[in-house]
């Protein structure tokens, strides 16, 4: 389907600074988890955002933030922060302490902040996509304005109940948009192994969505193309369905020790090639918004910034034994004991 | 005096009570509209809330056929603040949407630590009907309760089921419904109080004995009472125990019970061995070891696929004689 | 997409022939099935392929019988006859006794006769459809050029598992034709209330399916669309999707009595003018093929042929209780008793 | 003398040593090939068993994210005479597969009267890894055990996994076969004997004793030997019996032990209400109730959805102390 929408969006240089320093910081809050992964302060599982910062940054900076729905898988960590949840609060949950936002008890995959409109976080694949839908549901049957913006990755878009939650989206004019984060891989699993056509596109059409494929990696043109679905989608009170092509720079998850065993090195180094923060990072330059040693000066102080926020989140006690209990129900406790 | 009502009609008036009393309450599922539901709960809804001619209607919306989908759904807009009631045309449909309502629903309070409710009901047919075969003959409700952050009613009476429901749709707990199909054209009375409730986790004794306790929940407390009063004729007193709510389970009256009579027989439709009637038995075994003058003998369905041939099919199912056999072991 | 195989069976006078022999006599096998219903002859779900006749004999008379597989859901009685399973064995299955190929165990929704290649017979809408791929996973995996036919209702394509298979199908390169049984309705609600996009053989081409829409109501054109069809998955071993339109002339099942909350009658009549049975009846006539006494003999002698079938099956015996626990598993039977 | 090997790798044997001796043997997951598994189990196999290059290798077959799909897809391959080993990355994600295998696998040989057998395995980790969360963490187990037509196996030790994975490919019904994943890394022994196999449905006992059963399955039964230990040294004897077949259960050997103790308790790490071993517990309460001198006491999981934090996570998962606690209120 053709584009349906003009471009209208104008961005300041201001906001390509913002942009730039929240992708920074996004990727170097990502780099500590790994680290805290490493040293054992963080268990489970746990998924980083390195490659993929343009995503949040073009998005969730185009929606109306606290009033709009987002909801994610379990690469959730910048969905969050960039929505103006505390990254202190974040880094807690990823670490399992009491001042995380779920007290602890989500970690790394089950980010949550409600008050900012983020409904997670969610740990099986695919399985959040009617939970996105169905937020899109209370605001159409309240007759709101609101968008939810619904992301997936490449390898949830085979689950049947994304499928499923498409004809109902569409059926029932469901203001969603759904984002597939293409990074080219479902865990060790590259897309030409998962999908029978990789243009994943194409899997809105049948269900009479607008659907097309844009590139994630340019953070300027994410933006303006974000822009242009989520007015289109405010306005028209239907669903949409995007491929965002972008590429996972780490491995699936920190435990992923092996990337050979899926890709060759020849192509991340390619794939480096379209780094979204290097690549504003040049234009910033090259516009003159930003000399060199004013980026440099910008760096340090997220560096800086990004240290603290683990420092802070490190201050915060583990929650305690007893709350095991706590929040299983509004109303009541399911039977103790072992 | 209440009014004389069936169960299937008390189940439409508490769904249209709440509805009426509350906006953000809706129902979905599988023709439940236009066509008035298969089993004909919503018989007369859509007209009753809506236009039949309407692309869709979203207090009262059929769906697809894709449960896992419709269930996701329903629980996303339960999170943005909606009550919704989820119909599923057989709960034996609902293992299809099992992992949003065991790994998504039931989990949302917990795993935000309270930020986020999840009022939402599923409620449907569980149980055999009649000759549905294998595949349509699930009880479901012993995996439901199996599962922390769920509750799980299974009433029996038409009073109750009306009651119970609007507590359901008012918990901003999920909550699920079990209705067996055998109960939808039962008659019984409903009070005539219009904010008549039931509260959810309160088992009641529907028939007062001193021999013996005949447990069970939804259709089989029927049942108990048929055996009862077969057992009557023979001199033995026994109370029937309906347990209504799986989850939370009220231990308290179901122990008290055996403790008055020092047996007990645990009665469940679904494949008696794993089903939630293992749990009961379990715990009163466990809870009331010396009160107790016999083991506690259970009662449940034939592990076996639901058969088609109603010979067969009746075999499966425990009837009042099953129970009366069973008390007898214990005698 | 285009059609992708050339148009090349001729149909003799003799197979025409058959063809209307075999396609009225399932309309009498359904219609004893109804009335057995009534009767309480008959328990359960009661679904009939009234009107939809053309689809099991087109398709089915274009496979190998017994070498190719065949899977349906519960609403396939037709598919068993014309795949050359005795219709006593069918009717005693429907109505529950000793002699039906399940005997007495699954009833009308689950008929069986794997010697034929009729692996079912299901109730669970959707459900089968990967069973389908499996059965074609199996003849790739053993490098037989066996098809698989995999059929559906319209309603069930909008189920999650049907896509996830459809994606496999054509990752593997499935031999599987995935067929659409679109009678317009799922039980009460039409078409366009449970499908975002009515064209539903769209609903292939974003796994890189060859995928068409075709008439099923013309039993001569039908047949020639599924040899076509046929000898193209044979030759390729690649999976196919077809929507075929036909329509369901009685209710959803036997109890489903009241179609006017659903469809209006004028709309049925029209579907009426397409009946698939009397349009061949009025081409053999044309044709020249049978004359209008000769059909009439037929027509007694496939009615004489059904009441037989009905009377046979009757005197098939209940199955013995003790049957209760036979074939759950191969080697043993699970805890008894109540 | 036998050798040494970690389970992960005794699977994996039992895995290759079935596929070698029958080509109708393969094995399907997600990221099992190229990946090599999450878990490790199949490392190493998609260069023995053809090329990673390929688009497809059907022997080791890496599947798209889609359970319900596949289990589906070897459902149906089974049925056409193929012996499938489904490979679940953890038992939480079967889940989504449900009614695949509850609904259809564990029914295909009774519905169709023995026509059609269904040959085929699912496996996987089930049970709490390490701070996988409320999603992550799910017992299945018992829900399986549940359903007549399918055979539940849990093997605990390094031989019986090899050599009941190896009976579960032979065996003409679907077996679910349930790991623990704190079992993988577990060292043990493994006869030599090429032709080693394990059957299905006999329970064992690895540790005698006179005062009390411990009864258990999986890692709860390292959990019970533990326990045992510790009670040795307060002079209590423990007798362990590793149930290692849910589905048949083999009573006999559990109800022989019992009825020497007279004292059980019953240990799984799955919730506590509801989970199988509420089935186990209740029973021996019926069955041995005139053995018992002491109610049969149950350890399992907290009913709580798994919290992520590793001092809530440990909290949730029954260790030796915890049976050791129950013993003591029985004893
Ligand atoms: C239902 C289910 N199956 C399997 C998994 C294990 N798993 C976690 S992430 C993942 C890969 C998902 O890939 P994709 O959707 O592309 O997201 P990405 O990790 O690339 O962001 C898998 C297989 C799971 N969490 N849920
Ligand atoms: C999973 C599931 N949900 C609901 C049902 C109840 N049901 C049986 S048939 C049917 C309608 C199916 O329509 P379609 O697929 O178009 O097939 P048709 O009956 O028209 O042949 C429904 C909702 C079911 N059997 N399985
Ligand atoms: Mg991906
Ligand atoms: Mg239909």
């Amino acid at each position: 389907m053709a584009n349906i929408a003009e471009e209208s969006l104008t961005l300041s240089p201001a906001d390509l600074k913002a942009y730039y320093r929240e992708m920074l910081f996004v990727r170097r809050f990502e780099e500590h988890c790994n680290t805290a992964y490493r040293k054992g302060l963080a268990g489970g599982y746990m998924h980083t955002y390195i490659g993929m910062e343009a995503l949040a940054t073009g998005w969730l900076n185009s929606i109306r933030k606290g009033y709009d729905y987002v909801i994610t898988a379990y690469r959730d960590h910048a969905h969050a922060i960039v929505l103006g949840t505390d990254p202190v609060a974040v880094m807690a949950e990823i670490i399992g302490r009491k001042g995380g936002t779920a007290g602890g008890k989500g970690g790394s995959m089950h980010i949550y902040d409600p008050k900012n409109g983020f409904f997670g976080g969610w740990g099986i694949v695919g399985g959040h996509i009617p939970l996105g839908a169905g937020l899109a549901f209370a605001s159409r049957y309240r007759n709101e304005d609101r968008v939810t913006l619904n992301f997936m990755g490449d390898g949830a878009s085979n689950q049947g109940v994304v499928f499923e939650t498409l004809n109902m989206a569409s059926l029932w004019d469901l203001p969603c948009i759904f984002i597939i984060e293409n990074n080219e891989f479902a865990m060790g699993t590259r897309l030409e192994y998962h999908a029978a056509d990789k243009e994943l596109w194409k899997r809105g059409l049948p269900f009479n969505i607008q659907s097309e494929r844009i590139d994630g990696m340019d953070v300027v043109q994410m933006r303006k193309d974000a822009q242009r679905i989520v007015d289109w989608v405010r306005e028209n009170q239907r669903p949409y369905f995007v491929e965002v092509m972008t590429y996972r720079y780490s491995g699936h998850g920190a435990a992923d020790q092996d990337r050979q065993l899926y890709r060759t090195k020849e192509e991340e180094a390619e794939a480096m090639q379209r780094d979204p923060i290097a690549r504003l990072r040049a234009q910033l330059i090259e516009q003159n918004i930003m000399s060199e040693e004013a980026l440099e000066a910008m760096e340090l102080e997220v560096e800086e910034e990004a240290a603290q926020v683990m420092a802070k989140a490190e201050e915060s006690p583990f929650p305690d034994p007893s709350e095991v209990y706590d929040n299983i129900y509004t109303d009541m406790t399911p039977e103790q004991g072992h | 005096m209440g009014l004389d009502m069936t169960y299937r009609d008390a189940l439409q008036k508490a769904i249209v009570d709440e509805m009426e009393r509350d906006e953000n309450v809706l129902i979905m599922g599988e023709d439940i509209g236009r066509y008035q539901g298969t089993f004909k709960v919503t018989r007369g809804m859509v007209e009753k809330f809506g236009d039949r001619q309407n692309r869709y209607n979203l207090r009262i919306l059929d769906t697809p056929i894709t449960e896992a989908g419709f269930a996701g759904i329903a629980t996303g807009a339960a999170m943005a603040g909606l009550r919704p009631i989820v119909e599923f045309m057989t709960m034996s449909f609902s293992i299809l949407a099992m992992d949003q309502i065991i790994n998504h629903t039931a989990k949302v309070h917990y795993m935000t630590n309270g930020e986020v409710k999840c009022p939402i009901v599923f409620r449907g047919p569980g149980g055999a009907a009649k000759q549905l075969s294998a595949q349509h003959s699930h009880s479901m409700e012993g995996w439901y309760a199996h599962c922390p952050g769920l509750k799980v009613v299974a009433p029996s009476t038409v009073a109750d089921v009306y009651g119970i429901l609007r507590t359901a749709v008012r918990d901003d707990n999920p909550v699920i419904v079990y209705e067996n199909p055998g109960l939808y054209a039962m008659k019984g009375e409903l009070p005539e109080d219009p904010d008549f409730t039931v509260p959810i986790g309160k088992a009641q004794i529907l028939r007062e004995g001193t021999d013996i306790s005949l447990v069970g929940y939804s259709r089989m407390t029927h049942i108990n009472l048929a055996a009862a009063e077969l057992l009557a004729k023979d001199g033995i007193s026994a109370e029937v125990v309906d347990v209504r709510s799986l989850l939370p389970l009220d231990t308290e009256t179901i122990y008290a019970s055996v403790r008055k009579t020092h047996r007990a027989v645990m009665v469940y439709e679904d494949w008696r061995s794993g089903g939630f009637g293992a749990e009961i038995a379990a715990r009163i075994g466990e809870d009331c070891f010396d009160d107790l003058d016999a083991p506690v003998v259970r009662v449940g369905g034939l592990n076996v696929p639901m058969p088609y041939a109603r010979v067969l099919e009746l075999q499966c199912i425990p009837d009042e004689n099953d129970v009366v056999a069973a008390v007898r072991k214990i005698s």
